[in-house]
């Protein structure tokens, strides 16, 4: 077994500050009743605070390197935004626009990178929320004029984008291309997770601009560096589920004591404790690997992705359930951060998926091999 | 052929000569099937009953469904039938007994429960709801969570603190509420599915009269147990194989063999051989209550119930990846009010949620586990602060 | 889904008498004490004991009709006799002589089926403990003069054995015949489960009669039966587990309180307790089956054995655990369970072994189907 | 290179120039590496240490070996040097620091510990063990259990009741135990692996001087926690990846082929993974300590530890089957006393009973889970019922 580099798995001062500066950002302009209003149609939070995010606050660009008009800053950075992303179930499309996108497109010239790393556009990858960095992609027929048909279903981050990236079949393989998302014909999906809501996107000979030739490396560079950043957002998802219930259990009472004295409830919130402890170490493990183009980057992102995915629905599974009642309502948050896991849990590879891609990494076959 | 069969078919006989279903009115043909002593053979005489062993029952369902009768519709009324009825047969008056049982079992007047409250859910004798005598009446006042059906019902059993001096489960008493009451305002409980379900019902002022307390004043704890008791004997029975939750991620493994991967077909095989122990284990515990030994699987069942049904659901999301994140089916997120639950049913995502409320509702498994470790293995209760103080100084 | 029959999953009177006899010479023959001593090469508990079972109560017989000199009792008495075993730890080669042996025989004439009956002889398989009902099976060779000769590992019930019943090779097909076990090379295996020891058995040319010309569909309906029944040791094994540990824990005190007051360990024992309760629903149903010669036999069995495998080694581990240090110690009896539980659960075909069987018979194909 | 690094070079240098390790008697080189501050460089000066953070002592070491100079052999003298010493060093005095903490670094003196006991495992603080003053020195009399290395032990750290009259928690008192004393008797503990790795340690009469009293009366509590504490940290450090069981499982899945089934790959890869991810979280509270921030997850590490121990050595069993069942490496039952503990060695029957004990010794799983939910997450303790009354009357 050969040995992994030794990362460093502290936040830096930079990233402890950045860390107070979204959590204030977001404490301030996204509480748990306008998201969940989203689930009712109004949409009301996410413009405005997407534009926080991205023109105040910069973040869009932190993935684009200083001359092209970005931030310059690391992935690291960036698994600290998605950290508490997750912590608020924010509806914005980060993770689609400023991880994904943004990556497939940094060996591009022209200015859409600038554009994106401005705040002053908003793009997705057209593929299906579950697609992982191995997985098969979609890749959508030219007539020749520079025109694109096909449909993808069920991709995330269409409704908060104005462009959309399609893979285009050229004679020497997938190209990337820009589409105008007023070009598409997109249906939104009623979503288990309305927080990164989905939606089916159909090109009838809309016009797209080629952006990059070697377009399926950029994709897979682009969904790897997706997954092994959603880990963060799930590390941060499952955090928040253990403190809320952490927090409402010492002053919920039932049978006159509060209910965090029983031993049973205290031993899984121990356990859940430990769960979370390592889904953070596994995340922040996965950004530093991708911060320094590790060659264990894939390796780092299977583990985070399989163990972070069933952390965080675990931790929001253990939050509807230790709140009792209250946490099956409407009215209480716990079931935003539910369904948000469970979305999550497929989305960028399910966790047997990175199990299986893991197997080959380090040798251990299954059964038929 | 028993006698007793032999009597039974006779009696059915006599009142579809009688009342012949196809030119009766339906309310009608129940009233008479209940005076005929046959709505549930195992009451007592003049009750709807004969005092017969419960599971002659089965011989008047299929000779009157054969015969073209119409049904009760127990669905609409299962609070009524599985809950109220049983308990005011056991602690009701005679008078009680006469007056609710008969519209209760034709449905005509429909029940739903007023027990748990914001702070009395698995703590259910904390509940706080006061009810005051003024004569021959008493005055409710108090808020109710987690009642189903309270919208469609015309009757209530309510339970209520009517002396907050004596400890806390000393102090309940058991009533029987009228829904039509001025003071009753029903508001609908929306949960994690958008739909509501339940309803919160907010009591101010409610008159009710004393004719309509069940059990002595201060019994309400002991009658609310009995029941409690019943509800969780009701639930968790699977008679068939692949019934349940387990028959609809089967049925979709089976349709999906593209999602197939090697690490779901081993969790669902697990999970189809838990289901099928938790069918035999109920098979098993159905063939001892026959025998009149009530086992003490019951509460155990129930929480096997919950265990697979969440993780079966949960695993049938992770087999249809994305396809399970379209929470597309009938309303979508619209809040509605359905009109009985249903826990397989809609889509992947809809079932996913609602399997979360099966380890609440009716008991935490929490609860459960303490009622298994306490009741059926032995083991000391815990350490109860407020057992033996007046409920007015414990009460938070 | 076509629906399996409804079986009585009760006990009859015959069936209680039964157990409340087996457990009576049990706890008066087998102490744990002397059980203990096996694992030091002091097997002097054995022989006695296994006279007891068969000569005095008649046990060897269960499963051979009255005709043919046995009880004319059925697989559901065979099992209560596996549940009190399993309770016991009792190193005696019931499963291995009565069940197995005995059911590959039924179909043969000849004296031998009455002398097991009758305890007289003592007979096992050889084939590898973990050999399952489906697996393939060693078939030995012989030198067309009625000599064979091979080598079969890892083989239970041997050292109790005076007689060994082989699959022989010929022309038409694999044969049963019987060898004496002195003609065998017999090697102890210092076994985990010394309750259930192995040996390693080699035939150098040994003498064989053959009893039966159509052997392996024999030997397969022993192992059959073998696996259904076992199922019943497992939860008898569990049940003892659970029994033992909540009796303990009412008495051990810490704390000022005794340990069976904790909650969080109330929990794991009331989890145990339904886990324990279904193993048994599920045991009973597949010796049920079995008794009836139900068409649902193999579903009921794959059921049985890959559920009641795990719940008898999880019962184990928790009596080891929550009887603290004093479960670790060779003193206490604790550790023959965990030793015969891991041992039952590879043996006749692992859980997952079950489990893929399973998956054949209803339905329910994996991912390269 | 820093300036400390160029010093202790120097100073490594010198000793080596002194004490020819070739030309060195083994002891006579390691009292006088001791005496040279090299020996554990985060000590205070005269103490073996030049009061440097501990991460320098990589430097020392590996230069010295480099050198080919003898060791202390650390695994002879765990308890010693992982416990007692630091204990010492923080509760004793200069005296008592003297004396024992440099013939227990160069292992002339082999420590053990005689804390818990039949009626004080997890409840440590319920020690019945007597200390009664007699002039000048300790009688102790008691029984002890799961001592590990007593027969080698020329010392002991020793947790006495000296009050019986004051709650459990007050009436303790720390000693450094003479393992010589003809009062103490030593019996081998036999575990179920068949190995007797522990031992029972009767103490009769056995006399302490008060010169060996490691802090103040009655301070028994708070020393042995500093003791545990230590204890605690040292347990359960991966820094490589594949090791510990997993390494060991990992191996026997890429040579054994014709054992492999889908349901133990996908569980074998659920184990890599959490064996990665503890890694990785044992890298980061490394991080953590070498920054002076201690994280929270020690105790959470070691639950995470057994966990994993014990479920992948029982997959192992289930990947070998019958070949798991063959309990022969060495000396199969015989009983034997270990030199050292090996969580995963022998073969793979040993290393499943084997990590049985690794959710017990050191600090139950029970234990450790209290301890972050207390201490960590901050929830409430458990009731006490013994906690403020006289020990003599909750002991049992």
């Amino acid at each position: 077994m050969s040995q992994p580099p030794v990362l460093d798995l502290l936040p830096t001062e930079v990233e402890a500050d950045l860390r107070a500066t979204v959590r204030g950002l977001l404490d301030a302009r996204c509480d748990a009743a306008a998201v969940t209003a989203v689930y009712d149609g109004d949409r009301a939070v996410v413009t405005p605070l997407w534009q926080s995010l991205t023109r105040e606050l910069g973040l869009a660009g932190l993935l684009v390197p200083e001359d092209r008009g970005g931030a310059g800053a690391s992935a690291r950075e960036a698994a600290v935004v998605l950290e508490e992303l997750g912590r608020a179930a924010a509806p914005v499309p980060f993770l689609t626009s400023a991880v994904i996108a943004t990556t497939a497109l940094l060996d591009t010239d022209g200015d859409l990178l600038a554009e994106l790393a401005a705040g002053e556009r908003t793009a997705t990858l057209l593929v299906p929320l579950s697609a992982g960095p191995q997985d098969p992609l979609p890749v959508l027929g030219t007539d020749g004029a520079g025109r694109v048909s096909g449909s993808v279903t069920s991709v995330a981050g269409v409704l908060e984008a104005d462009t959309l990236l399609v893979l285009v079949a050229t004679d020497a393989g997938p190209a990337l291309g820009v589409v105008g998302a007023s070009a598409a014909s997109v249906v939104p999906v009623v979503s288990l997770d309305m927080t990164r809501q989905l939606a089916d996107v159909t090109l009838d000979g809309a016009e797209v601009t080629l952006v990059l030739d070697e377009g399926e490396p950029a994709v897979r560079r682009a969904l790897q560096a997706g997954a092994a950043l959603l880990a963060s957002e799930q590390a941060g998802l499952a955090r928040w589920c253990l403190e809320e219930t952490v927090a409402y259990l010492k002053v919920r009472p039932q049978f006159g004591r509060v209910v965090g004295g029983f031993q049973a409830l205290k031993h899984r919130l121990a356990d859940l404790f430990t769960e979370v402890e390592s889904a953070s170490a596994a995340a922040v493990n996965a950004a530093a690997a991708l911060a320094a183009d590790d060659p264990d980057l894939v390796v780092a992102t299977c583990v985070a992705q399989s163990y972070c995915s069933d952390v965080a629905v675990h931790a929001a599974e253990e939050a509807v359930q230790l709140h009792g009642g209250i946490g099956m309502t409407w009215e209480h948050p716990a079931h935003l951060y539910l369904k948000r896991a469970k979305a999550d849990q497929v989305a960028l590879g399910t966790p047997g998926a990175h199990r299986t891609r893991l197997a080959e990494l380090v040798d251990l076959p299954g059964a038929s091999a | 052929m028993s006698a007793v069969v032999a009597d039974l078919e006779k009696r059915v006989d006599a009142l579809l000569a009688e009342h012949d279903p196809a030119a009766t009115e339906r309310l009608e043909f129940l009233r008479a099937r209940f005076d005929a002593g046959l709505a549930w053979v195992w009451y007592p005489e003049g009750l709807g009953g004969l005092g017969l062993p419960q599971e002659h029952q089965a011989v008047v369902d299929s000779l009157l469904a054969k015969a073209g009768a119409p049904g009760n519709h127990p669905e609409k009324n299962g609070i009524g039938l599985g809950m109220a009825a049983p308990t005011i047969l056991r602690f009701g008056t005679d008078e009680q007994r006469r007056r609710y049982l008969r519209p209760l079992w034709t449905g005509e007047e429909v029940w739903c429960q007023l027990f748990s409250e914001p702070g009395a859910g698995s703590d259910l004798a904390n509940v706080a709801t006061r009810a005051v005598r003024d004569g021959d009446t008493w005055v409710v006042n108090g808020q109710k969570v987690w009642t189903s059906g309270a919208q469609n019902a015309r009757l209530a059993i309510l339970v209520a603190r009517t002396d907050p001096d004596l400890p806390k489960h000393a102090g309940l008493t058991y009533f029987l509420c009228d829904m039509t009451d001025p003071g009753v305002e029903i508001r609908p409980l929306r949960q994690i599915t958008g739909e509501a379900e339940f309803n919160e019902v907010f009591l101010t002022d409610v008159r009710v009269p004393d004719s309509q307390r069940l059990g002595a004043e201060g019994e309400g704890w002991r009658v609310a147990n009995a029941t409690l008791n019943n509800e969780r004997v009701s639930i968790g029975r699977a008679s068939e194989r692949e019934s349940g939750m387990i028959g609809v991620v089967s049925r979709t493994w089976r349709e999906r063999p593209d999602r197939r991967t090697p690490d779901l077909h081993d969790r669902l095989l697990r999970l189809w051989v838990d289901s099928e122990v938790f069918r035999l284990t109920g098979q098993r515990l159905r063939q001892k209550l026959a025998q009149g030994q009530p086992g003490p699987e019951g509460a155990a069942m129930k929480l096997t119930f919950a265990r697979i049904a969440q993780q079966a659901s949960g695993l049938e999301v992770e087999l249809l990846r994305e396809d399970a994140l379209r929470y597309e089916s009938d309303q979508g997120w619209t809040q509605v009010r359905p009109d009985r639950v249903d826990f397989t049913g809609r889509d992947a995502g809809y079932r996913y949620l609602r399997a979360k409320g099966n380890s609440i509702e009716g008991g935490t498994s929490e609860i459960l586990r303490n009622i298994v470790a306490e009741r059926v293995l032995g083991l000391p209760g815990e350490h109860r602060v407020d057992k033996d103080r007046p409920w007015k100084e414990t009460a938070r």
